[in-house]
């Protein structure tokens, strides 16, 4: 029984824990949530509304998810969009692979620092507007992991989250309830100011 | 019912090939040093009446004073199975021959305890950290990591 | 004139689709034939098993649930009979039964999810998956009727089970099992013989019966090489011994036998089930252990046939109420062993039906 | 202004501009009516993939959630559109009015009504083929300017499939054209007293495959294989030549469904509805069973794909061409009735000769 030898690859394997570690390095401060729709209601006139609430109309309606899940919250994730639940009612249902198509990430599961290099890169390709939930106790925090050697204590030390769903994991209604809240959210965005 | 292989049978099968002074027993593990641990698992392998050709898991543990690699083997066709166990007592550099090439099923496992606990297997094919990145600071299952940040 | 042409490399994952999760592997192909391979793992781990060490026995329990979070009750189930054995633990007759109720609901779920998402990597579009899903949600009702979780159930203490089963469960375990069998059935009328669904899967990535023994593959993808090994027979624990139930094998080794062995351990589970509510006694659930609860100096290794193949967890303990050590033996990761063997030579579409045929959990490969 | 939609040939005849605006009104009813009915067959198949899957589908937005697809085009159109830094900027910025102008352009062939259409050509079959062909190319230039490497193997697919099933495809229209005389589309309605699905099922069954293949719908959507080519040729492109490309893609299913109804369906005939309504009806009977074969069927790996061109469909064709033409050229007096069942004897009989080389079930797992 030969087995053949698996390939190797140090050059990759160098330069992506430079990545890494650079990171780790540079992200020990949580990143605050995009607040600028706060204290928008200053620069508001008719005209910007007006197709404001179309912009935010269209975008809250079809909200399409990457499908970059980590971990156990996954389940619960597919659980919601599977049958029973039924996230498809919001238009959601369409789940793009492709980061340049999709517009939230929902966070499911836990993040490592060998993982956050890609999760930031999926994140940066994304196109604007785009969103970001922060699914369970592991994505708010890092949860029952927060004080491992190898776990990101929460995904916004990498990326500026707009809504946090705690549980571990969280109940598909709890789910839905934070993409209600993030729908709130976009409603009161405005395109004339840049967030 | 998986059983446990019995000082006898090992005994038998094993004193032709390795000296009785290789190996000994411990609560009903093999307990032997990393020289003829290749030697012991060939035998087991293959002789007759043995032939552990499952290797279960193989995982280390790090003891004050030495570190433990425990191999745990079945046979499928008998359904017997045996505890192996090789002691390691260089805490510094410590080093152990790998039976990769006899069992495949090693493969990955080794590596794993080669990047939480530093064990290094000599002429394993590709012996790199498997789960952490290339130069974590540490091996963080040993002891003397610490637990948390 | 011969034409020579380049490899290409390719990043399979870690974000992709079809890697279940954030396995990633570097291919080389040349046109769609993969002609070599490099999994690289580690973008879950989350070190349970350093953080086991920091934590007392008990509250191990709940990592335990993080690792297959699948089938988190059979983690909780084989953590706890290692410490039970390292303990001398006994369990009470009706947590024993419970706990077997537990472990085969907790199969059925895995395997459903098995099947789903490999028929989702062959391009079914979600359909096979959402079909499974609705059977996994009756499944998933009535465990969190004893544990009140959905996913990550927590349920199992040493000596037994946190607490007794609450009284609708019975009749709706009992109606889950009246239409499970038509549900199966169902799926097979749908799956079984379909003529793309064959074409796809049958000698696609064979796994040999010796390739498979030495790279210490278990669970369903061994036995669909033609082993018949089954912890639950072979090393009978709880009290699989009292029941009556077969061990599905296959013939070929590849894609399609696993997918069908599965289906056929869905149906034993099913069996397994029926015995054990009709034969479920009654009494105590748990013989309490305390709270500081601190085992002899020593070590246990204690296995169980888990949803995905050999499911073991090591301890030792040195006398105090942490575990010293604790090692999973995952059966996820040790599956992966052939994964080279099985892809190199295969199209890129199969490489990824064959990975999903393995049906692996990330939570358990990198820990 | 239906009138004159529903019977333009008689514009030409009394207005000054009869021709002029015969064309403007046929090209931008033709546009509307397309990208209408993009939006709202989008939100049909979403709806019945729903239904298939035991769930409700989009039905929030709007009544029914009809103005789902609405939504997604504006925020689609309103997305950050993204240039690779390392892409062909050109070619990547010019794939996707390649690849969309062709499948409108498709559409002016078609009659609506009885002599109802934007242009008659005389060979308008030929024109369609010609037009069909030009969509992969845009596909094509999409995934190799994108600079990635999932998007070139998917267009390299693009190019085989696409390719292999243009020659099924045609072949299969040949049995069609004999039978009118004519490769005028006009003509081709005109000539359906009986459909052709009952005169032709061969011919039929081959064209609605092939032509499943070639607008890359399951189980042949190997360029988009989410399972394994992330998203395609596509995977790039963001913003509004994303949504360009996801326009081409329904639109491509319309247009497909259009041509089935027109060349085996018997186009706008039909008793007591407008011809229009009748055509739409057939258009979305045809759509609704590709939605069902996309939500029911696994994908087929790339070799499968072509061997099935190649092996199974390409002898079928030239055995319904041989078929059809003994029919019309030694016994043109033949009732219609007979053309079409040794058609449908030759398919059965070709389907089952075939079948015996497969060997399908069998079960290999046994319980001990």
């Amino acid at each position: 029984m030969e087995v053949r030898i698996e390939p190797c690859y140090p050059e990759i394997d160098a330069h992506e824990s430079r990545v890494i570690e650079d990171l780790k390095s540079s992200s020990t401060q949580p990143i605050a949530e995009p607040s600028g729709w706060l204290d928008e209601e200053i620069n508001r006139n008719i005209l910007v509304t007006t197709v404001d609430k179309l912009l935010n109309w269209g975008r809250k309606t079809s909200l399409w998810t990457e499908t970059s899940f980590t971990a156990c919250c996954t389940f619960e994730f597919i659980s919601t969009s599977s049958s029973r639940f039924d996230i498809a009612r919001f238009g959601m249902e369409v789940l793009r692979s492709s980061p340049r198509h999709s517009d939230l990430i929902v966070t499911a599961g836990t993040l490592t620092w060998k993982m956050a290099p890609q999760i930031k890169r999926v994140y940066d390709q994304m196109a604007e507007p785009k969103w970001v939930i922060a699914m369970g106790a592991c994505g708010i925090s890092g949860g029952i992991f927060a004080d491992s050697y190898s776990v990101v204590p929460g995904y916004n030390r990498i990326l500026p989250v707009d809504v946090y769903i705690p549980g571990c994991p969280p109940r598909p209604e709890a789910l839905l309830a934070g993409i209600e809240k993030l729908r709130k959210k976009i409603e009161q965005s405005s395109i004339s100011n840049k967030s | 019912m998986t059983i446990k292989l019995s000082r006898e049978i090992i005994n038998h099968s094993l004193h032709e090939h390795v000296s009785s002074t290789d190996y000994s027993f411990e609560s009903e593990a093999v307990v032997t040093d990393s020289a003829s641990l290749v030697k012991i698992c060939e035998v087991l392998k293959s002789a007759p009446g043995i032939e552990l050709d499952y290797l279960s898991s193989v995982t280390a543990v790090d003891y004050p004073d030495y570190f433990e690699v425990v191999y745990l083997f079945y046979s499928i066709k008998h359904n017997h199975s045996l505890t192996l166990k090789v002691r390691c007592p260089d805490k510094q550099q410590p080093d152990i021959p790998s039976i990769t090439p006899l069992y495949n099923g090693a493969n990955y496992q080794e590596r794993e305890i080669y990047d939480l606990f530093g064990i290094s297997f000599v002429s394993h094919p590709k012996l790199r950290r498997i789960f952490l990145w290339e130069g974590y600071p540490g091996h963080p299952l040993r002891k003397d990591y610490g637990i948390g940040s | 004139m011969a034409h020579s042409t380049d490899s290409v490399f390719i990043n399979l994952g870690p974000v992709h689709p079809s890697t279940h999760g954030v396995f990633r592997m570097r291919a080389h192909i040349d046109g769609e034939v993969i002609t070599d391979i490099e999994p690289v793992f580690g973008y879950l781990h989350r070190g349970i098993e350093k953080l086991a060490e920091g934590k007392s026995y008990r509250q191990v329990i709940p990592l335990t649930d993080r690792l297959d979070y699948v089938a988190s009750m059979n983690n909780n189930l084989a953590y706890c009979m290692a410490v039970e054995k390292l303990a001398g633990i006994e369990v009470p007759e009706r947590a024993v039964y419970i706990r077997v109720i537990m472990a085969e609901l907790q199969r059925i779920i895995s395997h459903l999810l098995g099947i789903g998402s490999f028929f989702n990597d062959m391009g079914t579009f979600f359909t096979p998956f959402f079909y499974m899903f609705i059977q996994k949600e009756k499944i998933t009702d009535l465990l969190e009727m004893v544990s009140g979780q959905r996913l990550l159930f927590n349920y199992m203490r040493f000596g037994g089970v946190s607490h007794d089963l609450p009284d609708p469960f019975l009749p709706a375990l009992s109606q889950f099992l009246r239409e499970m069998p038509a549900e199966i059935d169902k799926y097979e009328r749908l799956l079984k013989e379909n003529e793309i669904v064959l074409a796809r899967s049958r000698n696609v990535g064979v796994l040999s019966r010796e390739m498979a023994i030495n790279s210490s593959i278990s669970g369903p993808v061994l036995r669909a090489s033609g082993v018949n090994w089954d912890i639950r027979k072979a090393d009978p624990y709880s009290c699989y011994d009292r029941f009556d139930f077969d061990v599905p094998t296959g013939s070929n080794g590849d894609c399609y036998d696993r997918y069908r062995v599965r289906i056929e351990e869905l149906r034993q589970s099913l069996r397994i089930l029926e015995q054990a509510v009709s034969k479920l006694p009654k009494g105590k659930v748990i013989n309490p252990v305390p709270l500081r609860f601190k085992p002899p100096v020593g070590e246990a290794y204690s296995h169980i046939e888990g949803n995905k193949g050999e499911l073991g967890f090591y301890i030792v303990s040195d006398g105090s109420d942490k575990p010293y050590r604790m090692h999973v033996r995952a059966p996820s990761l040790l599956n992966l062993s052939a994964l080279r063997e099985m892809l190199i030579g295969w199209k890129l579409a199969d490489a990824i039906i064959i990975f999903g045929s393995i049906d692996i959990c990330l939570g358990e490969v990198d820990r | 202004m239906a009138e004159l939609i529903l019977f333009p040939a008689s514009i030409r005849s009394e207005l000054p501009f009869g021709f002029w605006l015969h064309l403007a009104i046929f090209a931008i009813g033709i546009i509307a009516i397309l990208l209408t009915s993009v939006i709202i067959f989008i939100w049909f198949e979403r709806r019945l993939v729903g239904r298939f899957q035991l769930r409700k589908g989009p039905n929030r937005a709007g009544p029914f959630g009809i103005l789902q697809s609405v939504a997604d085009v504006i925020k689609i159109l309103t997305k950050e559109d993204i240039i690779p830094s390392r892409a062909d900027k050109f070619l990547f910025w010019l794939a996707p009015v390649i690849a969309f102008s062709p499948v409108v352009v498709m559409l002016a062939v078609v009659p609506v009504a009885g002599g109802a259409l934007l242009a008659d050509l005389d060979i308008g079959i030929l024109f369609i083929i010609a037009m069909s062909s030009i969509t992969s190319l845009g596909i094509f230039t999409g995934g190799w300017a994108s600079y990635n490497k999932y998007s070139l193997l998917s267009s390299m697919r693009v190019v085989s499939q696409l390719v292999s099933y243009e020659i099924p495809l045609i072949l299969s229209l040949v049995g069609v054209v004999m039978l009118t005389g004519s490769l005028s589309l006009d003509e081709m309605v005109n000539a359906q007293n009986v459909p052709f699905i009952l005169l032709q099922p061969t011919g039929f069954f081959i064209f609605f495959i092939a032509s499943l293949a070639e607008i890359s719908r399951s189980p042949f959507d190997l360029l988009e294989a989410d399972s394994e080519l992330v998203a395609g040729y596509n995977i790039e492109y963001s913003g509004m030549k994303f949504a360009t490309f996801y326009l081409t893609e329904y639109c491509e299913a319309i247009v497909l469904s259009t041509l089935t109804a027109t060349l085996f369906l018997g186009g706008w005939q039909g008793p007591w509805l407008p011809p229009l309504v009748w055509l739409l009806l057939k258009i979305t009977l045809v759509f609704s069973i590709i939605v069902w074969i996309r939500a029911t069927l696994p994908r087929l790996r790339i070799d499968q794909v072509m061997g099935f061109a190649w092996k199974f469909l390409l002898p079928l064709a030239v055995l319904n061409i041989l078929l059809t033409g003994s029919f019309v050229a030694f016994w043109p007096e033949a009732p219609s009735w007979m053309i079409g069942i040794a058609n449908l004897v030759l398919l059965i009989g070709y389907i089952l000769f075939r079948s015996r080389f497969f060997k399908p079930g069998g079960v290999t797992v046994g319980a001990s």
